[in-house]
């Protein structure tokens, strides 16, 4: 198995290079940004077949953990790295053939490398540093389209964002005064059982700041603007990659850290409310992309929901389903969101241009994010439901029951509008297209046969649950 | 107005209430090293020969968080270059600079440096190291641009720099992976501390990173000076 | 309650959330970044006084061999390092959007800057 | 063999049709004829019931199972698919409707043949996606609303449905067809609402109707033969199955129950007489008159008897003739004159007569009238209704049977009857397609109304297990405890009796033949334009009585719920204000609320 630290290594030694390499050629730049996180999803799959049940620590500085910064890896950390390397590869893929300014691409790959980090580090002050590169390229991606309401989006998710990581900093500090240690398996190993208040204020510190880039209310009012305004290949990527590796995070901390039912019901309230908010407001809005993106703040309120069940009852299915919302809704929604390229005249919710094929592409993620049978969103959506059936809260259960209908709602009426909307020939972007099938496919084959997103979710899962290996394992030797 | 002492009241009794619990808990100056702070206070020089233990921690025990720290401010200087492409500077014409402060300025530009070059290189041995250094280093370019009637920097020299810079940091990453198992890993011998070649790739890391910082933050004025445009 | 803790522990909380009034209160986007930057500096100097020991030194043993008894943390300083790096790095992107915000939209006022809302 | 293989057939057929639609003309018509003898063949080959048959998913098995009541259904699905294929025949229609057309049917027969909840679910989504993907591409109307609200009605119906089977599965731990045992009744009724709702949905219950009036009048006019005769069966089945296999000790324990179904059904049959006499479009008329029949089919479901039960399926079955007849008529009918507006029709008998005897069959089944399909349902319905004592009930019923007659009458009259218009002087008897498809209406019409037991025979299969009665019919005749029909003779004697009238209009009158565009008003002389047809305001002082209740649709109560949403929607989306300073207020605001939170145990 080739050294994950090279996954951060090359990311970070080709962002460097960028600039030479766009002086080489052109088009290089693209093309690094292609290869680059096809080599993390290699490393990815072949350490998540290959690896033990036992968490592999890779030190840095030469130094084991808690002295030196480690890495720690497990197939949990792996499951998210593959999804959110498999979603940049096929961004990246599909905009080959795009021009752009090389700095945009060295800002992508930065943003892949504060993901992968986010998801590879076991060292808290270490994930606020990537969770910073991860943020901060978030800002300008944001603002990448340099018109006014990508702008505005951008600042406000940079006065948003920046408080936010303030606090989260801050809370990452209180807990280094408590135990003594930066690395995330010892200050856990010395967290278990009572816990002082001041832990308590430091993981509200910290989760203030994931918050906000997970999208929950009232941290996510950045987030629809960000959505509408920019790119879609970066609105994409805000669905995608950043909320998936800050909800990565929040999963890691408050369930290894913090394990407290304090937390967890705080979780759900927000859940609940998130959702709630988010599918009403979408059912009202005009513009497509900020429908959508308010879909994708509801789809983050429901996976949180999903995992804070776990930590209430105990079912490891809730779990389970959090995972399995968040594959599905950053592969459908990774789908959606690009190919809003292929429909420039469709901007508002009911009335616009758009060819065929774009139509159906958009009608099958739509499908999947709705929870339609025969797409792997169903199973998902049955395990929700399941799930909170299985908590015993019945008006949970109607409540998001109901939702599920006004999501259903704001989308059949797209879906409708489309198919019927005047049809336009549109010069498809054949790389684009090539892509949108094959995860279209992959969305169907899933519904229909879903062992294989079953079965790695399922590892992921157990490597998760047994976080007394994980912390053994690191902080077993001191 | 009313609002914003309301506020005002507000935050200010939730500071005191954050700083009461925060002084309640931790009362100022009453620390015991413990955990890893009492090891890096005692190991500190024997692993790594740095009398700095501060720097100690900062390239090499939490090395990668300071790779993280130069990534940053490598990403805002292309993020801000980026999003200020194609954004043209209004011409305000500076006053001219008088004799005095443009010979001035030119004499003294390369001491600046020097004293930034100075700053990294002893990042081992005393208070300061790559990114003073590099501050300081950009602070003599700041000078030459005020200062200056005529001053024309190439970008692709800079650019240059700062790509080669932050690779070969990546690099002796890299070089420590394959030598010592561990990635940043010191792979030098730590020599005698307190002397200018020792501290094993500290001071390597340092030099690196006075020039990756240096020449960003010149970058940086220079954008904001000319406005992004292509190179 | 003594006077040094008021004053180390005190003030960079009151700077956080002075910080953020500005945030709260201003109208003018770039006046804002500069409460965002405030509010960083008062976290930066929370941290620092949080690793103070009462008597202790730098954690530089300039006279090596010899060994202070007694330093300050030496992980608060490496931190705040790396987090003013940060600071300075959201500083002048968040600028520079400031300035192309300046330049389509010819105000930084936050009231005007609510094209995007509901 | 696998039934189940009858949906991949179908969708197999449905890509050769889609294929052979964008090549060429002749290759459309030769698929679809294709399509029509390899179902055919498959029914009568494959089809054999009772075996389960599973099909894994992975982490789910479906399962399949062709019993009694599933393969009765499944014969109307496919009888009245292969009869809409033939006037499909003359429609033009894009290559998408055809795949559309073959998915519905394939996802229909997988829905009745379904064995377990979930699996219902899935393959009755589908069929809702395939049927809201062909009214997209309906014929008038805005479609795209139409094809909206009928998604709309399917899947809030669905997700209620999906809400009762996790409750099912929580309360028994299957989610089999299976009873549920130990639950409290309040508890079975709320499961039983939630799992039949999707399924009144289907059948167009008030006040669950209103997707039909539109999307029978947008929907291409021989997808709604399907659509009226074929797919509500889906909506029966479910509700059949679920009174018959998982509701049953609650339907025969709980006394108010079975009565507010029953009424509901009542009602709905009245109401959608009302409305459909007051229709001026064909279509939206049939729609309303399919609604009401089905009121008919709810009523006797609901009734939870064995006379009633057997009569509402029986009366399911002449649903599907007179209501495939009747649509497939006017599909003819509109085919030639290009108009579904029957204020634009009329005098069409001499031109088209196989249809004009086509649907003057099928008005006479849909008004109960031996010795057709119609009567024997709804004969052994009033007896089961009278047996249970509900008087009001059947006055209900008497009167939707009344309202019947009188949109009946209207639709023939505004068709075939009256004045010619002049644009349709060149009219042509409908096409061959149209014609077969008629005539085979046209036999079970009869068949199944002189020999009804031949259909009871089958239906005594499922009721018996349920309801353990006696058989209550021979071949020809009915018998109950209070009434005894012999089909052979009500039909006699109805025939003579036209006969004879027939002899004495002969015999009697000295009449004066007019031609159809003979004009004649009091004395007063009109020119040949003048429209003097009767069906410009048909019933329109009937207007005036029922005008209140024309404008208290469901509709409005519906838009009210959404409008509801959407001023919460309204209010919700305010917290976003555009203002960066106040999203900073949340921010601070929810962090003293988080500080707050730890509280306590600092």
């Amino acid at each position: 198995m080739v050294n994950s630290i090279l996954i951060i290594a090359f990311l970070l030694l080709f962002a460097f290079l960028m600039p030479l390499l766009a002086l080489l050629h052109k088009r290089l730049p693209a093309v690094v940004a292609l290869l680059l996180p096809a080599f993390n999803l290699y490393v990815g799959v072949t350490h998540f077949l290959k690896m033990e049940f036992i968490p592999l620590i890779i030190k840095t500085g030469g130094f084991r953990p808690p002295f030196g910064i480690n890495l720690a890896i497990d197939h949990f950390s792996l499951f998210f790295l593959i999804l959110v390397n498999v979603v940049a590869l096929f961004i990246a893929f599909s905009y080959l053939l795009e021009e752009q300014d090389y700095k945009f691409h060295m800002l992508f790959l930065l943003n892949l490398l504060g993901a992968s980090g986010i998801i590879l580090t076991g060292d808290l002050f270490n994930s606020f540093v990537f969770l910073e590169i991860f943020a901060i390229s978030a800002y300008a991606l944001a603002a990448s389209k340099r018109e006014k309401h990508a702008l505005e989006g951008a600042v406000k998710y940079l006065v948003v964002g920046s408080i936010g990581s303030s606090f989260y900093l801050l809370g990452v500090f209180l807990l280094y005064k408590v135990t003594g240690s930066l690395n995330m398996a010892f200050i856990a190993s010395s967290l278990q059982g009572e816990k002082s208040g001041i832990v308590y204020l430091a993981g509200m510190f910290m989760l203030f700041g994931l918050f906000v880039e997970t999208e929950l209310f009232p941290l996510n009012t950045w987030a629809p603007d960000v959505y509408q305004g920019a790119y879609n290949r970066i609105a994409a990527q805000f669905s995608s990659i950043i909320s998936k590796a800050a909800i990565y995070l929040m999963f890691r901390i408050v369930f290894f850290l913090f394990d407290d039912p304090l937390f967890y019901k705080l979780l759900i309230v927000m859940g609940i409310i998130t959702f709630v908010i988010a599918e009403f407001n979408a059912l009202v809005q005009k513009d497509l992309k900020r429908m959508l993106g308010y879909s994708s703040i509801g789809q983050m309120g429901l996976s949180v929901l999903a995992f804070a069940l776990y930590g209430i009852t105990s079912h490891p299915e809730a779990f389970f389903t959090a995972l399995l919302l968040v594959v599905n809704h950053a592969i459908s929604k990774a789908m959606i969101f690009t190919n809003l390229e292929n429909m420039p005249e469709y901007v508002q919710v009911d009335t616009g241009k758009a060819n065929p094929f774009s139509s159906l592409m958009f009608t099958v993620g739509a499908l999947s994010v709705m929870g339609f049978p025969f797409t792997l969103g169903f199973w998902a959506k049955i395990e929700v439901l399941g799930i909170l059936l299985r908590s015993n809260i019945l008006w949970l259960f109607f409540l998001i029951l109901i939702l599920f209908m006004v999501e259903a709602f704001y989308y059949f009426r797209v879906i409708s509008n489309l198919m019927r909307s005047e049809v336009v020939s549109v010069k498809l972007n054949p790389l684009l297209t090539i892509s949108l099938v094959v995860f279209a496919l992959f969305l169907l084959y899933q519904g229909f046969y879903p062992v294989q997103t079953f079965i790695w979710t399922n590892k992921a899962l157990n490597a998760f649950l047994n976080k007394a290996i994980y912390i053994s394992t690191i902080a077993g030797g001191l | 107005m009313i609002r914003k002492f309301l506020y005002f009241v507000i935050l200010l009794a939730f500071s005191f209430f954050i700083y009461a619990v925060i002084s309640a808990y931790f009362p100022f100056g009453e620390n015991t090293l413990t955990g890893v702070a009492k090891y890096y206070v005692d190991n500190g020089v024997k692993d790594l020969g740095g009398i700095n233990i501060i720097t100690s921690i900062v390239t090499v025990y939490r090395g990668f968080d300071t790779l993280g720290e130069v990534t940053v401010l490598f990403l805002s200087v292309t993020a801000l270059a980026f999003t200020l492409l194609g954004f043209k500077v209004e011409r305000r014409t500076l006053p001219n600079p008088t004799l005095i402060m443009e010979t001035g300025g030119r004499y003294l530009a390369p001491l600046i440096m020097l004293l930034g070059a100075y700053i990294f290189l002893h990042g081992h041995l005393t208070p300061g190291g790559g990114f003073p250094g590099g501050v300081i280093i950009a602070t003599a370019f700041l000078l030459l641009f005020v200062t200056q009637k005529v001053y024309k920097l190439r970008k692709i020299h800079l650019t240059v720099t700062e790509a080669l810079a932050g690779s070969l940091y990546v690099i002796v990453g890299l070089v420590g992976l394959y030598y010592v198992r561990s990635f940043l890993g010191n792979f030098l011998q730590t020599g005698k501390p307190g002397y200018i070649v020792s501290a094993g790739i500290i001071p390597i890391i340092y030099l690196l990173i006075g020039f990756k910082v240096g020449s960003e933050l010149t970058a940086v004025l220079k954008n904001l000076k000319e406005g992004g445009d292509e190179h | 309650m003594n006077i040094e803790s008021l004053i180390f522990y005190g003030v960079p909380i009151y700077l956080i959330f002075m910080g953020v009034l500005v945030v709260l209160t201003t109208k003018n986007l770039f006046k804002m970044l500069l409460g965002l930057s405030l509010m960083n500096s008062g976290i930066n100097v929370l941290i620092v006084a949080l690793g103070y020991v009462r008597g202790g030194t730098t954690p530089i043993f300039s006279e090596y061999p010899k060994i202070y008894e007694k330093v300050v943390d030496p992980v608060p300083p490496a931190l705040v390092l790396t987090a003013i790096v940060i600071g300075l790095a959201f500083l002048g992107l968040g600028l520079s959007i400031v300035i192309r915000i300046k330049e389509k939209y010819g105000t930084v006022n936050v009231e005007k800057l609510k094209e995007l809302k509901w | 063999m696998y039934n189940i293989s009858l949906a991949l057939l179908s969708i197999l057929l449905g890509a050769l049709v889609f294929f052979g639609t964008l090549s060429h003309k002749a290759l459309r018509i030769a698929s679809l004829v294709v399509g029509i003898l390899s179902i055919l063949a498959f029914t009568f080959l494959y089809l054999k019931p009772g075996s389960l048959e599973i099909v894994k998913l992975g982490v789910f098995a479906m399962s399949f199972n062709l019993t009694e009541v599933s393969q009765f259904f499944l014969w109307i699905i496919i009888a009245s698919f292969i009869l809409s294929l033939f006037s499909l025949l003359h429609e033009e229609r894009s290559a998408f409707f055809y795949l559309y057309y073959f998915l519905a049917f394939g996802f229909a027969a997988l829905t009745v043949m379904a064995n377990d909840l979930l699996t219902l679910y899935m393959n009755f989504e589908l069929m809702s996606l395939s049927v809201f993907a062909i009214l997209l591409l309906g014929v008038r109307g805005n479609t795209k609303e139409i094809a909206f609200k009928y998604m709309i009605y399917s899947l809030v119906g669905a997700y209620f449905y999906l809400g009762g089977l996790f409750l099912k599965f929580r309360y028994s731990g299957n989610i089999g067809f299976g009873p549920i045992v130990g639950a409290s009744t309040l508890t079975q009724i709320g499961i039983f609402v939630l799992l039949a709702l999707p399924f009144l949905v289907k059948i167009a219950t008030m006040p669950f109707h209103n997707w039909a009036p539109d999307a029978y009048y947008s929907a291409s006019d021989s997808f709604t033969v399907f659509f009226s005769a074929g797919l509500s069966k889906v909506g029966v089945y479910g509700l059949a199955i679920l009174i018959l296999k998982t509701f049953t000790e609650l339907f025969k324990n709980n006394i108010y129950l079975p009565e507010v179904v029953a009424w509901i059904g009542g009602i709905t049959a009245l109401l959608g007489g009302i409305y459909a006499f007051m229709s001026d479009d064909a279509k939206k008329l049939l729609a309303y008159s399919s609604i009401s029949q089905l009121g008919y089919v709810l009523v006797g479901l609901g009734l939870f008897t064995p006379y009633s039960f057997s009569a509402g399926i029986f009366h399911s079955v002449a649903h599907f003739v007179f209501e495939g007849v009747l649509f497939v008529t006017v599909a003819a009918v509109i085919h030639r004159v290009g108009t579904s507006d029957l204020r634009k029709m009329g005098g069409l008998i001499k031109k088209m007569p196989i249809s004009f005897i086509g649907l003057l069959f099928g008005i006479i089944a849909g008004s109960g009238i031996p010795p057709t399909v119609g009567f024997p349902g709804k004969w052994l319905l009033y007896e089961a209704i009278i047996m249970k004592g509900d008087l009001f009930l059947v006055s209900l019923i008497f009167f939707a049977s009344i309202t019947a007659f009188l949109y009946s009458y209207k639709l023939v009259h505004s068709i075939f009857l009256g004045k010619l218009h002049k644009e349709h002087r060149n009219v042509k008897e409908a096409p061959l397609g149209y014609i077969i498809a008629t005539i085979l209406f046209l036999v079970p019409l009869i068949v199944f109304g002189v020999f009804p037991g031949a259909l009871f025979e089958r239906i005594y299969t499922f009721t018996k297990p349920v309801f353990n009665h006696d058989a209550f019919f021979t071949l020809n005749s009915l018998k109950t405890q209070i009434g005894f029909a012999k089909m052979t003779v009500a039909g006699i004697t109805l025939i003579s009796m036209f006969v004879i009238s027939f002899i004495l209009y002969l015999v009697s009158g000295k009449s004066y033949r007019a031609k159809q565009e003979d004009n004649y008003t009091a004395g007063e002389w009109v020119d040949e334009d003048f429209a003097s047809h009767y069906a410009q305001e048909f019933y329109g002082f009937m207007r005036k009585a029922f005008g209140k209740l024309l404008d208290l649709s469901a509709e409005k109560f519906w838009n009210g719920v959404l409008s509801i949403f959407k001023a919460v929607a309204e209010m919700t989306r305010r917290v976003y204000t555009g203002d960066v300073r106040d999203y900073a207020l949340y921010l601070i605001f929810f962090l003293i609320v988080l500080v707050f939170l730890v509280g306590g145990r600092l």
